[in-house]
């Protein structure tokens, strides 16, 4: 039943979308809208698995799409050859949006609000400060409360860690102490309630919780910047910590069933990250870009 | 004889007194008495407190649920469809999720749990092959659920390659409850007298027409009252739907069992986890919960009437 | 002795050298006694003597029990009962069997009296009606229950109950009708007409009938065999057993010295 | 008297025409359906530990029983040991919970209580019985916590706490309704005998009942360390997933069963070494769980030995 | 009648006007009678008479039973036992309870004797002992048990668990001992020996028994109360009742002619 029909214009069928979980709420979004405003008949099911995971399934060809919220590694396209596809050739990388890594703090934390990106890259890594990891706020500036640090993140499966690990840290290990979880909702809960606590994710998770947490505002050379829609942007304030997030096609599959070829097409159309990026969360990509990936889509069939 | 019982006699006569001497009078310890009445009175209360936590537990409970749920429980909430947008949001794709679900589990458990009752009651000869199947069944009832959910992925999910549809789900429900249904229709076959099985095979009635014609009919209540209780444990499990790999996000509502589904429960789960991204998620979920509990106390209560009605024929 | 009518077709069983084993305990001690046709023959005894265990090896009904074993052999119109060839089935719709607690099957009357003949594959709507009636009336039943044959069997009396039970042994037209202390649950008026019925009966049917009453065996029965400790001491008319037995522990029960 | 005979004739040939096939075929079908839960057993062993071996055969067992548990990092390591302190402390916390109150519930319910109270409060308990465990991971979570945390200001969001207490309350039924069956089986005229000796009610129930069902209120206990170490969705929503070896129970901790969901709804690609170790939790889940069963199974047959 | 004793030191108890209904089946009906010390009052009547009923009315046993509701006094050495001031707790300590069954708990033999002393308050381990001693010396079964008082009480055999109940009741000291049918579960040597020491007994307690046997009751007791139906028939000493009973239906029962 995964075979879409092509009745004139009513298409139907599954599309599978499993991947980044930072990626998710935008990926949803245009999944709904998608279904409600013009294919009712096709099945899209969003996962969040992580970036990580998500191309664990999408490899072996267990998904259409695969969201990311980092590009896909050498080793990855490796396993694509592995099972047959090429980059480019099979796999159609997208990029979707910018999406500002954002540093949340709790609500009471009153020091912590603004810091340098070397005091967030140092407090981060293993050994920095203490043999033992248990690192004190004072320890980052003396003024700053004699307190210990609850570092929070993502876990290994997801693209924001790998970003945080291997971008922002330049892989070395991050503190041993650092509290990692699976859902992102986990994160936001534990830093809004712990003062001493301090995370990292996306940008979207932050801006829906505005009422819950604090955004640090990071210097990185000329003055402390708040992540915002307006200064997220490769070329804007926040581009330290700004990141693209992506989602990879399968073309083969978007060749035999029109119902992924359509959504993908969707995807990239005015209706699609264009609009809804912002409302997510994310800052979108110029017009041009979309419009790339459309005649692209356009050209297949 | 006489001279021995003498002997006792006036042995337990010297040996009363001296007890008399060392005992102290209950009489004038009615004060301890009197203490430990006290005692077992406060005692007493202090036991109903425990029945009652648990009372309270219940209430505070239901009330927590139904006071979230209002506003949000509404004829649009239930023939809605999924949406990741609160208000928007309505549960028809998880009720029929469930509904598909239960229409595997009801068919599958019956066949298998019954017919295991009645091998076990009317055929199986006592001996190690029935100890056995008794031990397992009454061992596979305390396997924990996540473990049937990891069996349903590796066997259902993969190995048959059903992944994570209505037919995987409902398969790994139906073994999951299976001891359920298997333990009450055992009962119920148990508690046929034995002389309606004698009446019938004295009119020369195989043992088949004994089980089909006598047996079953009589037993059918303990059967159902059994069968509807698996089915209320089979829809509100979630572990093993979570272990197969149910989606996050999935709006469409399933047409057949190979369709991937949402379930009551599971749609319970993911709002909970997202409240803190959209605070309106909790009152779905409650939503979700009183329409769960509802379904769940219809079912018991038609287990309950069934019980009542069918009781005590004989 | 009555060898002269051996090998008769008066004689419906011929019971020779049974003797039956629950696990290792004997219950039967080599039975030899014939059952005649179209008489009642009364099966007495104290309790645990084995006459509920001889009575169910007539029908082979004690074959549910697992651990019986029997050796002997019992001719039932000179076939052996245990030979390969018989069929329970046969044998069980040919020999009737009626038990010391009433046990109608929760239907109603009316598929209590058809449920042989239904199993037995007669399915005729019509036939089954005419089966029921002329059941029940043999049973001196349908007159009590005509107007609500539909009714659950539970709600008739003891008495009526174990009437229904008889109507539905009959409903397959049995030759022989086994019956196990029928009227030990019943009150002496139900009891009255239950031994009436079976006076009737006897044209017709081949009864042997367990029962704990003296009195009773010497108001129904034509013969009478008395059995102590798995053995059968003494079987007789029952005119000779009551007035003179042969036997002395016969005589001791008989006046009440024991069981 | 004709139709008599016409009606033997006819059931006559009717048996003699008769095949016994399904009289013959039934019993065979039958065994077959009992062995599907025979099949189910055998199932689970193989897939958990064909998987599990896979596992065992990559990671060394020094590993295995370390506090080091990163099944997804960079450097793997695939430590038991958070998960086994994970495990033991919810159900420590829920014991704590389940124990006093279902016990005393228990001796309330069949030592004091009136018929009259007894029909109306052991439905109730039944409800409680009932309930999916989803709801009671709801409650946890939505409520037991936030309360949780008011009272203890250093308590986390997510903890074992909330889980573990919550799990006590879901447990307090089962606990309460076998200990209650197990006191109700000491016959009635040994409590009268004590009674009759001038005891009151408390005195009987604690010198004499308990003692003497004993070994029926220890299975239910067993029984209920069983479901505690088994329960999944409530430790799931409410403990989060921090891998940390701790025993704070204040802070984020996983248990063997959450460490499943989060792994197969994250990543259940197979192949992997952090898939394998899926099955071998389940292993050690199921050999936990079983042999906590055969434990009750054991004890509580020893009770019913007793009179 | 007996009037003249009334008020009397030697009045142990005093029934008066006694009704008793379980929910609205009354099972005693006015019941006048009195107990006195050091006797043996034997109770006896057909099943179901109210005899259980009665005596454990007389330690507000009964009370266990929700459905139960009376009217009338029983005066325990001058005091109404349903008065609000009187302690069951109290009253069971004086008046001991031996029941049909034998009834030891669960544990050795001598944490049966000291279960009374214990819960009493007693913690004095050589007083303990000594009570266990003398109790069960009192009991006739020190010999028999005095090497093994630390086996489980289940051990013993049901006539050494009867009195092992007697010893457990004597442990308290009580005044009065009620007997419901203590013999029934036991065999006849075992029953002698109870009937013995019930004999024994009587010079230091008032001794009130149930029992089916008419023997038993003409053996061992000095007065003896005939129950019939929920009523008191006929009270008076034993001789006088088994030889000359003033009512018809007492004699008729005495005779065995029903019941
Ligand atoms: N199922 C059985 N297993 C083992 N022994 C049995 C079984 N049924 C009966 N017996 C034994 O066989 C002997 C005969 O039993 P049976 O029931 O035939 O006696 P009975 O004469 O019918 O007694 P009653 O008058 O009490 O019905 C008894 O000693 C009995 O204990
Ligand atoms: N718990 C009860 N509830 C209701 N009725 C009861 C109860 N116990 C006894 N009865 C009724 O009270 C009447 C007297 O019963 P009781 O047990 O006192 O008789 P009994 O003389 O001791 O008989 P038995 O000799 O059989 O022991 C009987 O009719 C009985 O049915
Ligand atoms: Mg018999
Ligand atoms: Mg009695
Ligand atoms: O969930 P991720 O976007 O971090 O992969």
């Amino acid at each position: 039943d995964d075979d879409g029909q092509d009745q004139g214009d009513q298409l139907s069928g599954a599309v599978i979308i499993d991947g980044s979980g930072t990626v998710y709420p935008l990926m949803a979004h245009i999944a709904e809208n998608y279904m409600t405003n013009e294919q009712s008949g096709v099945s899209v099911q969003v996962g969040r698995a992580g970036s990580s995971a998500g191309f664990k399934k999408f490899i072996p060809g267990e998904t259409d799409f695969s969201d990311a919220s980092r590009i896909i590694k050498d080793t990855e396209i490796e396993e694509l050859k592995a099972n047959g596809m090429e980059m480019g050739e099979n796999v159609m990388e997208i990029k979707l949006a910018y999406d500002g890594l954002t540093m949340v703090i709790n609500k009471d934390n009153d020091w912590a609000t603004e810091m340098t990106e070397e005091e967030i890259v140092n407090m981060y890594i293993s050994g920095a400060h203490k043999e033992d990891d248990k690192v004190l706020w004072s320890d980052i500036r003396s003024e700053w409360p004699a307190e210990e640090i609850k570092f929070y993140g993502p876990n290994e499966n997801h693209g924001t860690y790998e970003f945080f690990y291997e971008v922002i840290l330049d892989k070395q290990d991050l503190v041993s102490t650092v509290n990692l979880q699976q859902e992102y909702s986990t994160l936001v809960d534990l830093v809004s309630q712990d003062k001493n606590a301090i995370a990292f994710f996306g940008f979207g998770y932050y801006v829906t919780n505005t009422d819950k947490l604090t955004a640090v505002k990071v210097d990185f050379g000329n003055g402390p910047v708040e992540p915002k829609l307006e200064t997220i942007g490769e070329d804007l304030d926040y581009a330290g910590f700004t990141r693209l997030v992506y989602t990879y096609l399968n073309l083969d599959f978007a060749k035999e069933k029109p119902q992924v070829l359509d959504f993908a097409k969707y995807v990239v159309s005015a209706e699609g990250a264009a609009k809804l990026a912002g409302d997510n969360g994310f800052a979108p990509l110029p017009e041009s870009v979309y419009a790339e990936y459309l005649s692209t889509l356009e050209s297949i069939n | 004889m006489s001279r021995e019982t003498n002997y006792i006699r006036k042995d337990s006569r010297m040996m009363m007194k001296d007890i008399n001497q060392k005992l102290p009078d209950f009489k004038v310890n009615s004060a301890r008495i009197s203490r430990r009445v006290k005692l077992n009175n406060l005692l007493k209360h202090i036991f109903s407190l425990s029945t009652l936590f648990a009372i309270m537990v219940l209430v505070i409970l239901l009330y927590r649920i139904g006071a979230d749920s209002i506003g949000w429980l509404n004829t649009g909430f239930l023939t809605r469809n999924l949406s990741i947008f609160p208000e928007k949001a309505g549960i028809y794709g998880a009720i029929i999720g469930s509904v598909l679900l239960m229409l595997i589990v009801i068919p599958i458990t019956t066949v298998l749990g019954v017919s295991t009752a009645i091998y076990l009651e009317e055929y199986a000869t006592k001996g190690k092959i029935q100890d056995f199947i008794k031990i397992n069944i009454s061992n596979l009832a305390s396997v924990p659920s996540v473990i049937f959910g990891l069996l349903g992925l590796a066997v259902f999910g993969r190995m048959l390659n059903l992944g994570s549809s209505i037919l995987a789900g409902g398969l790994t429900m139906s073994l999951l409850v299976l001891p359920i249904v298997v333990v009450a229709s055992q009962e119920a076959i148990r508690a046929v007298p034995g002389f309606l099985r004698e009446a019938s095979y004295a009119m020369g009635a195989d043992r088949w027409t004994t089980v089909r014609k006598i047996v079953l009919p009589v037993a059918l209540p303990g059967i159902l009252t059994g069968s509807i209780l698996a089915m209320s444990r089979a829809i509100g499990e979630t572990a093993p739907l979570v272990v197969l790999g149910i989606p996050t996000l999935i709006l469409k509502i399933p047409s057949s069992i190979m369709d991937d589904f949402t379930a009551l429960p599971i749609q319970i789960y993911y709002w909970t986890l997202d409240t803190v991204l959209t605070p309106e998620y909790a009152n779905l979920a409650a939503a979700t919960i009183v329409v769960l509990l509802v379904v769940l106390f219809i079912m018991n209560s038609v287990a309950i009437i069934i019980r009542n009605k069918f009781q005590k024929r004989f | 002795m009555t060898n002269a009518i051996s090998n008769n077709d008066d004689i419906v069983y011929d019971v020779r050298n049974l003797n039956l084993w629950y696990g290792d305990d004997q219950a039967l001690k080599n039975i030899n006694l014939e059952i005649e046709k179209n008489k009642v023959t009364a099966i007495i005894g104290p309790s645990g003597c084995g006459k509920s265990t001889f009575i169910k090896t007539m029908n082979r009904m004690i074959e549910n029990i697992p651990i019986v074993r029997t050796t002997g052999e019992i001719l039932y119109h000179g076939q052996n009962i245990f030979d390969k060839s018989v069929r329970v089935e046969e044998l069980r719709t040919k020999v009737g069997m009626v038990f010391q607690k009433p046990n109608p099957f929760p239907k109603s009357i009316f598929e209590n009296v058809v449920y042989g003949p239904r199993i037995h594959g007669i399915k005729d709507k019509a036939l089954l009606m005419e089966i029921a009636e002329t059941s029940l009336k043999s049973a001196a039943l349908w007159d009590e229950v005509k107007d609500r044959l539909s009714d659950n069997a539970y709600g008739l009396s003891g008495g009526q109950q174990q009437r229904l039970c008889i109507a539905r042994c009959l409903a397959v037209q049995p030759d022989v009708i086994l019956m196990d202390e029928p009227t030990s649950a019943l009150d002496p008026i139900a009891t009255f007409k239950i031994e009436e019925l079976i006076d009737s009966l006897k044209r017709d049917y081949t009864i042997s009938i367990v029962t704990h009453s003296m009195q009773q065996a010497a108001r129904i029965s034509d013969k009478t065999a008395f059995f102590l400790m798995g053995e059968l001491i003494e079987f007789d008319r029952t005119s000779v057993i009551f007035a003179n037995p042969a036997d002395k522990r016969t005589e001791d029960y008989i006046t009440g010295r024991f069981g | 008297m004709d139709s008599r005979t016409k009606i033997r004739q006819m059931i006559q040939e009717n048996i003699a025409n008769k095949k016994n096939t399904t009289d013959k075929i039934m019993p065979r079908f039958f065994f077959l359906m009992a062995f599907v839960s025979v099949a189910t057993t055998f199932g689970i062993i193989v897939t958990l530990v064909t998987d599990a071996y896979k596992f065992f055969s990559v990671v060394p067992l020094s590993e295995v029983f370390s506090t080091r548990l990163a099944p997804l990092n960079a450097n793997p390591s695939f430590g038991i040991l958070p998960l086994i302190t994970g495990t033991v402390m919810t159900t420590l916390i829920a014991m704590m919970v389940a124990v006093p109150v279902g016990l005393t519930a228990a001796i309330f319910l069949s030592q004091f209580a009136s018929d009259k109270m007894r029909k109306i409060l052991k439905p109730i308990m039944e409800v409680l019985a009932g309930i999916p465990t989803i709801v009671y991971g709801f409650f946890a979570y939505s409520f037991v916590t936030p309360i949780l945390m008011r009272i203890i200001p250093s308590l986390g969001a997510k903890n074992a706490l909330s889980p573990g207490i919550v799990m006590g309350i879901m447990i307090i039924p089962l606990v309460a309704s076998l200990s209650e069956d197990a006191m109700n089986s000491v016959p009635e005229i040994m409590r009268e005998g004590a009674l009759g000796l001038g005891s009151t009610r408390l005195e009987v129930t604690f010198k004499v009942v308990i003692p003497a069902a004993i070994s029926g209120i220890m299975a239910s206990i067993v029984l209920a360390v069983s479901r505690a170490v088994g329960e999944t969705m409530i430790v799931t929503i409410a403990s989060g997933s921090s891998k940390a070896f701790t025993l704070d129970i204040t802070q984020s901790m996983q248990t063997m069963t959450a460490y499943i969901v989060e792994f197969t709804s994250g990543d259940a690609a197979s192949g992997t070494t952090g898939y394998y170790s899926l099955y071998a939790v389940g292993l050690l889940l199921f050999a936990f769980t079983m042999g906590i069963n055969l434990i009750a199974q054991h004890i509580s047959k020893k009770y019913r030995e007793e009179y």
